[in-house]
């Protein structure tokens, strides 16, 4: 035992529980200790915080959020949301039926794929990339009564150009705007890029943005789709090219709308140098399609010539089905 | 169920598509047949229990409770007219007092009271315009009277349509029709919601997809042995259901899903309530 | 101005339940209530129903319709008076909570005159009994029909417990419904406001399943969590046993003025742990088990093995106990090795006295079982020198349900203890250079 | 974000544009004091902005209107000075809350699995009715399942309202007839 050597190897895992059976009394007893850091084996099998044991925590981890003396205690229901109900009673229930289609299966996205070892510098090599693309889609599954599309929560952002040619302090009126239309408290935008036509830099506070959802978010989405965007003048809709892919759709409001929200149209005087809106619906579509269904069912228009991204068409594709999966090859390939 | 086969033997016509039936001899088939479940959407919100209410005022009690304190220097500048109508019409707290700041009780909510809006009320839109808003009743005349054929009634409540035709036995179901050559589930619906209840509906059709299917066997001999309706679902926004002269409906109603188990046949009730919605 | 919710008393209800109906059917707990303790003043001797109506602030139809959880709204009555009879020992009482006054938990004279309701509290908690009520009727009526189904297997094989059920497949059936009883009678009674103010006021009736499951989460919380991780820490696993679940709340205290019930793996002065401890154990199930605690040591220097070795300090079995009934009685049970005090040696560092809860077989008598053809050596199971507490635990089928910790070193009372128990001299280590190549 | 953690991000955000200790020392002073009167120590308004100049204080308080509307517009940000007291409930009153709370994940809960229940007998139905339409004729069946690409709801799906409209069912509506081209 006295000449047990450490070595790097397969083994690991055992030599660290020898090193933790050799116990010693003398002080020389560190040789024998694994030259690599180890994880300490566990012996029990209770689930539990490491914080909730600090005294300090230990009030602020123990209750819950719905009771008063909880730090992040708010009221939530104030009262019922009117978007909501509609969803439930009546919408669910007809996009479930629009979107159905009989006996449908899962269908597979486009994945990393694995290298066929072929070359010694495959080991540990990052996945190839999907084929036909750079990104990974998610599989798309059936439209059953779980997958019923529904709005999950709106992002709204301003970008004030004259916060860049100007001073970063004309950010505070757009800031303070959509905070008064969202009622949520935004949080300072940043540019992500450099660009010297037009004298931004990298990382300068540009505008503001903000997440809206829950009740918050029905009481936005109903103001904009029955007061503003009705009266917008020479308002066609949304893009039908608009959307991510994935059921995520995006459009802008020019200053001459967001006048028209009640928060704004009450006080026009207060309000100076008013910035446009970027505003998008994040929903639980699976496609770009669905998304606009569902949000064409909530009042909104839509305008132009449609785009099927990510909508595969199987007609004519090769197409494998395994234990309940449709897997297909990319047409353009 | 014997009601069907009478009702809806006027609309039969020879053409109309058929399949055979599975007990094979004698050669007896199965009618196919293409119905509607006309539903109004609700038009205002649920009616709320005792305890949401209670629940919602305790809530938005808090909720006041819990808010910061109104800016009021912000929409009513200090040196404007506004400012000096806003601070006249605000109750008087004591200034003195450590647990108030900007004129509120940082110890309870704050009940601001804003000013008369100062609108030159000459123009007859501005007056209708800053009227102040009386809310319409929630129940109706409609409801009053208990008129099932009228489309106001039980207005937080998905309606659905049944009609009651011509024949001996006179049952109330929704509306079907036997498939006529060249017509899908669709067309043939759209024809037959035209026939029966006239052009002047605003109606949309969810989708091409059956919503329910029910099979109806008859007890007597004839030339088919039954038949299979396929029940597309649609919704009306607009116009009233007339019944048409010569589509031999005698009677129709707008039902909640509660009201149709009392109006329908059991066994047809049975069948047909999974597809309905309850509120 | 909000009206300032309050409190009344069970004994109140009762009494106004007495006027208004003349069969009054509800039974109702001997025990004094939440209430009654706060503020004797509440309790209303007065029978009169008007006058307590206008005392309260509403109509006397009012309180004779509030509230009466056996007969819905408008329906037919949820539970006979003859199905009352039979689940009213696990009915604790819905509190009454209507007369208005300033929160008796507020002890300050200032604050409680001063104290406001939040605005629309009162009207809201009023709905939510009413809610809360109809459900939990609802389950007592499920539990009934479950417990006649359990009865009816019991009836068909003639036996009383659900253990002594002959056939395989109907015991496992029974025991299956039984589960779903107490999960019913669980949530049955979860959102009782009296339940929670009972339980917070430390007078948990532990023959309620509820108040037991609230124990246990209490437990779960933060002790257990504590206990496992000083486990860990300190290598207790694995240097007595090789892992643990706890599922029994094993506390322990040393007697005298100043007893408390410490924390796992505190250091403790010699002359206290000299005393033979007391223990409380917590099963949170109605059930009577035995059990064994056996106190270990294993930090004993072992210089023939140049390493360390388990002592043994005390082993007590047969621990007879009832749900209900923490407290470990010494006398009922058996002492199998007698407690030898702490007593480290000087220089030998802390050591650490590992506190083991195993719960005896199938609930009997210590024995030893023989499994295997190996044979056992008796006269080293109990050896208080080389004590191996993981041959122990396999020899006597033990299973570890339970543990805790101290730790002790040379203090200035150990010669003190020495010398009182007869322990003998103590040797002062000390440490020596060795040559290892 | 609770009402009680919005916090002073702004004000670390906004460090370059107004110095913070100004706001600080009138959020501690007890006295009462609207925010357009006291003295933004520090701030100079130039060529249109305010400017930070840290260390030197404003001689007579000339504030300038724009200067009022920013710093007011800020103040609507923050907290501070605007958040109310906590809240504290007596124990009596936390069990009621917490009973409150209770009752309505209850209800919540009841109303969830009722509806997701309904939305399922819908959505078995339509199935069975698929199949059944396979089997009756696969022409009818294939029809009823060519459905066009692009689906829209028309905006007559209104979002209910607490109230109802003026007219609440508009009963004249007819079918627009087209004009006959010739």
């Amino acid at each position: 035992m006295a000449f047990f050597k450490p070595s790097f190897g397969t083994d690991l895992r055992r030599q660290s529980t020898a090193f933790f059976q050799c116990r010693s009394l003398h002080s020389s007893a560190p040789q024998f200790k694994s030259p690599v850091s180890i994880v300490h084996p566990v012996h029990h099998r209770v689930r539990y915080k490491k914080s909730i044991l600090h005294p300090k925590y230990q009030t602020l981890l123990t209750i819950p959020k719905w009771d008063p003396r909880s730090h992040l205690f708010k009221p939530q229901a104030v009262q019922p949301s009117r978007v909501k109900t509609h969803w439930e009673t009546t919408l669910a229930p007809d996009l479930m039926l629009a979107n159905y289609s009989h006996n449908e299966l899962k269908l597979r996205g486009r994945k990393h794929q694995e290298w066929d070892g072929s070359s010694p510098y495959h080991v540990n090599r990052p996945l190839r990339s999907p084929a036909g693309n750079a990104m990974a889609t998610p599989d798309i599954l059936p439209r059953t009564f779980r997958t019923v599309p529904f709005v999950t929560s709106i992002w709204v952002n301003t970008f004030n150009h004259r916060a860049v040619t100007e001073h970063a302090e004309r950010n505070i009126p757009s800031t303070v705007m959509i905070q008064q239309i969202t009622g949520v408290k935004p949080a300072p935008a940043y540019s992500g890029v450099s660009i010297m036509q037009w004298r931004l830099r990298k990382e300068r506070n540009v505008g503001a943005v903000v997440e809206i959802k829950g009740a918050k978010k029905d009481q936005f989405l109903a103001t904009l789709v029955e007061v503003v965007m009705p009266r917008v003048k020479d308002f066609q809709g949304i893009a039908n090219s608009s959307g991510d892919k994935f059921g995520n759709i995006s459009f802008g409001l020019d200053p001459e709308g967001v006048r028209l929200f009640p928060e704004i149209e009450g006080n026009p005087d207060l309000w100076s140098g008013i910035t446009g809106l970027n505003i998008t619906f994040v929903t639980t579509a699976q496609t770009d399609p669905e998304a606009r269904l569902l949000l064409s069912s909530l009042g909104v228009p839509f305008y132009g010539r449609e785009r099927f991204h990510n909508v595969p068409n199987l007609d004519g594709t090769k197409q494998t089905r395994k234990k309940g999966v449709v897997y297909y090859e990319n047409s353009q390939e | 169920m014997f009601f069907l086969r009478r009702s809806l033997a006027t609309s039969a016509t020879a053409d109309a598509l058929a399949i055979e039936s599975d007990s094979g001899s004698p050669a007896k088939e199965f009618k196919i047949m293409s119905g509607v479940i006309l539903s109004r959407p609700p038009i205002i919100t649920p009616e709320q229990t005792a305890f949401s209410k209670a629940y919602y005022h305790y809530q938005s009690e808090l909720y006041k409770r819990m808010s910061w304190t109104f800016p009021y220097w912000f929409y009513y500048p200090k040196g404007t007219l506004a400012e000096n109508e806003y601070t006249r019409v605000q109750p008087k707290l004591n200034e003195k007092d450590p647990d108030v700041l900007f004129n509120r009780d940082r110890n309870s909510k704050q009940d601001v009271v804003f000013p008369p809006r100062s609108v030159q009320r000459e123009t007859e839109e501005s007056a209708r315009i800053y009227a102040k808003i009386v809310p319409n009743p929630r129940t109706t005349i409609a409801d009053e009277e208990n008129n099932i054929r009228s489309l106001e009634r039980k207005l937080d409540r998905t309606l659905y349509l049944i009609v009651k035709r011509d024949g001996e036995s006179l049952e109330w179901s929704f509306p079907a029709t036997t498939i006529e050559s060249g017509e899908n589930l669709e067309s043939s619906s759209t024809r037959m919601l035209a026939q029966y209840g006239g052009e002047d509906m605003n109606i949309f059709l969810v989708s091409g997809t059956p919503a329910l299917y029910y099979k109806d066997v008859y007890e007597s001999d004839g030339k088919y042995e039954g038949a299979k309706i396929f029940y597309l679902k649609s919704r009306i926004f607009n116009g009233l259901f007339k019944p048409q002269k010569e589509s031999g409906i005698v009677d129709y109603a707008w039902l909640t899903k509660e009201e149709l188990s009392s109006y329908l046949d059991k066994q047809y009730w049975r069948k047909v309530a999974g597809a309905l919605s309850k509120q | 101005m909000p009206r300032l919710p309050g409190f009344v008393s069970q004994a109140s209800r009762a009494s106004l339940r007495a006027a208004s109906t003349a069969t009054s059917s509800i039974p109702h707990s001997a025990s004094p209530s939440f209430a009654d303790e706060l503020d004797p003043k509440s309790i209303l001797a007065d029978k009169d129903l008007s006058t307590i109506a206008r005392a309260i602030g509403c109509s006397a139809d009012d309180l004779t319709a509030f509230p009466n959880p056996t007969v819905p709204a408008g329906g037919e009555p949820l539970i006979t008076a003859r199905q009352l009879t039979m689940p009213a020992a696990m009915r604790p009482p819905f509190l009454d909570w209507r007369v208005q006054m300033k929160p008796a938990s507020l002890k300050s004279k200032k604050f409680r005159n001063t104290y406001l309701s939040p605005i629309g509290l009162d009207g809201a908690f009023r709905e939510a009994l009413e809610i809360l009520g109809k459900d939990r009727d609802t389950k007592y009526v499920q539990v009934l029909k479950l417990q006649s189904k359990v009865d009816a297997i019991k009836a068909q094989f003639g036996v009383l417990e659900t253990n002594e059920i002959t056939d395989i497949k109907a015991r496992s059936e029974a025991y299956l419904i039984e589960v779903k009883i107490e999960k019913l009678r669980i949530l049955a009674e979860l959102s009782n406001p009296e339940v929670i103010a009972q339980f917070e006021r430390g007078r948990a009736d532990m023959q309620f399943p509820v108040y037991r499951y609230l124990a246990r989460k209490k437990w779960e919380q933060i002790p257990r969590a504590q206990l496992v991780d000083r486990l860990e820490n300190m290598h207790v696993i694995p240097d007595t046993m090789p892992y643990i679940k706890p599922t029994v709340d094993l506390r322990v205290r040393f007697p005298g003025p100043t007893a408390y019930w410490f924390d796992p793996g505190r250091i403790l002065s010699t002359a206290v742990t000299a005393q033979v401890p007391e223990f409380q154990i917590n099963t949170f199930e109605d059930k009577t088990s035995r059990y064994t605690i056996v106190i270990v040591d294993p930090d004993t220097p072992d210089f023939a093995n140049d390493s360390y070795k388990s002592t043994l300090h005390y082993i007590l079995s047969d621990i007879e106990i009832h749900g209900n009934k923490p407290d470990v009685d010494t006398e009922a049970s058996t002492v199998v090795v007698p407690y030898l005090p702490p007593h480290p040696e000087k220089n030998s560092g802390i050591h650490r006295y590992a506190v083991w809860l195993f719960e005896q077989p199938d609930g009997e008598r210590l024995a030893i079982r023989q499994r295997g053809s190996k044979e056992i050596d008796n006269s080293k199971l109990l050896d208080r020198d080389e004590f191996d507490i993981r041959l122990f635990r396999s020899a006597y089928g033990l299973k570890a349900v339970g543990a805790h910790l101290w730790r002790n070193k040379y203090d200035s009372q150990t010669e003190a203890v020495r010398e009182k128990f007869g322990l003998g001299q103590g040797t002062v280590w000390s440490r020596a250079r060795i040559q290892h190549y | 974000m609770s009402l009680h953690q919005l916090s002073s991000m702004f004000w670390r955000r906004s460090q370059t544009i107004i110095s913070r200790t100004a706001f600080q020392s009138a959020a501690v002073s007890r006295i009462p004091q609207p925010l357009h009167n006291f003295e933004v120590s520090g701030v100079k308004f130039t060529h249109g902005s305010l400017e930070v100049t840290r260390g030197k204080r404003t001689k007579s308080g000339g504030s300038s209107p724009q200067k009022i509307r920013l710093v007011n517009m800020l103040s609507l940000i923050g907290r501070v000075r605007k958040a109310p007291y906590r809240l504290k409930l007596s124990y009596e009153d936390l069990l009621r809350h917490r009973t409150i709370h209770r009752a309505w994940q209850l209800v919540k809960r009841q109303e969830r699995e009722s509806r997701n229940t309904e939305l399922m007998t819908q959505y078995q139905k339509i199935q069975v009715a698929c199949d059944e339409l396979e089997k009756a004729s696969p022409e009818l069946f294939a029809q009823a399942m060519d459905k066009p690409k692009s689906l829209r709801f028309p905006p007559e799906y209104r979002i209910p309202t607490e109230t109802p409209p003026n007219v609440s069912w508009d009963s004249s509506w007819k079918k627009a007839t087209l004009p006959q081209v010739k």
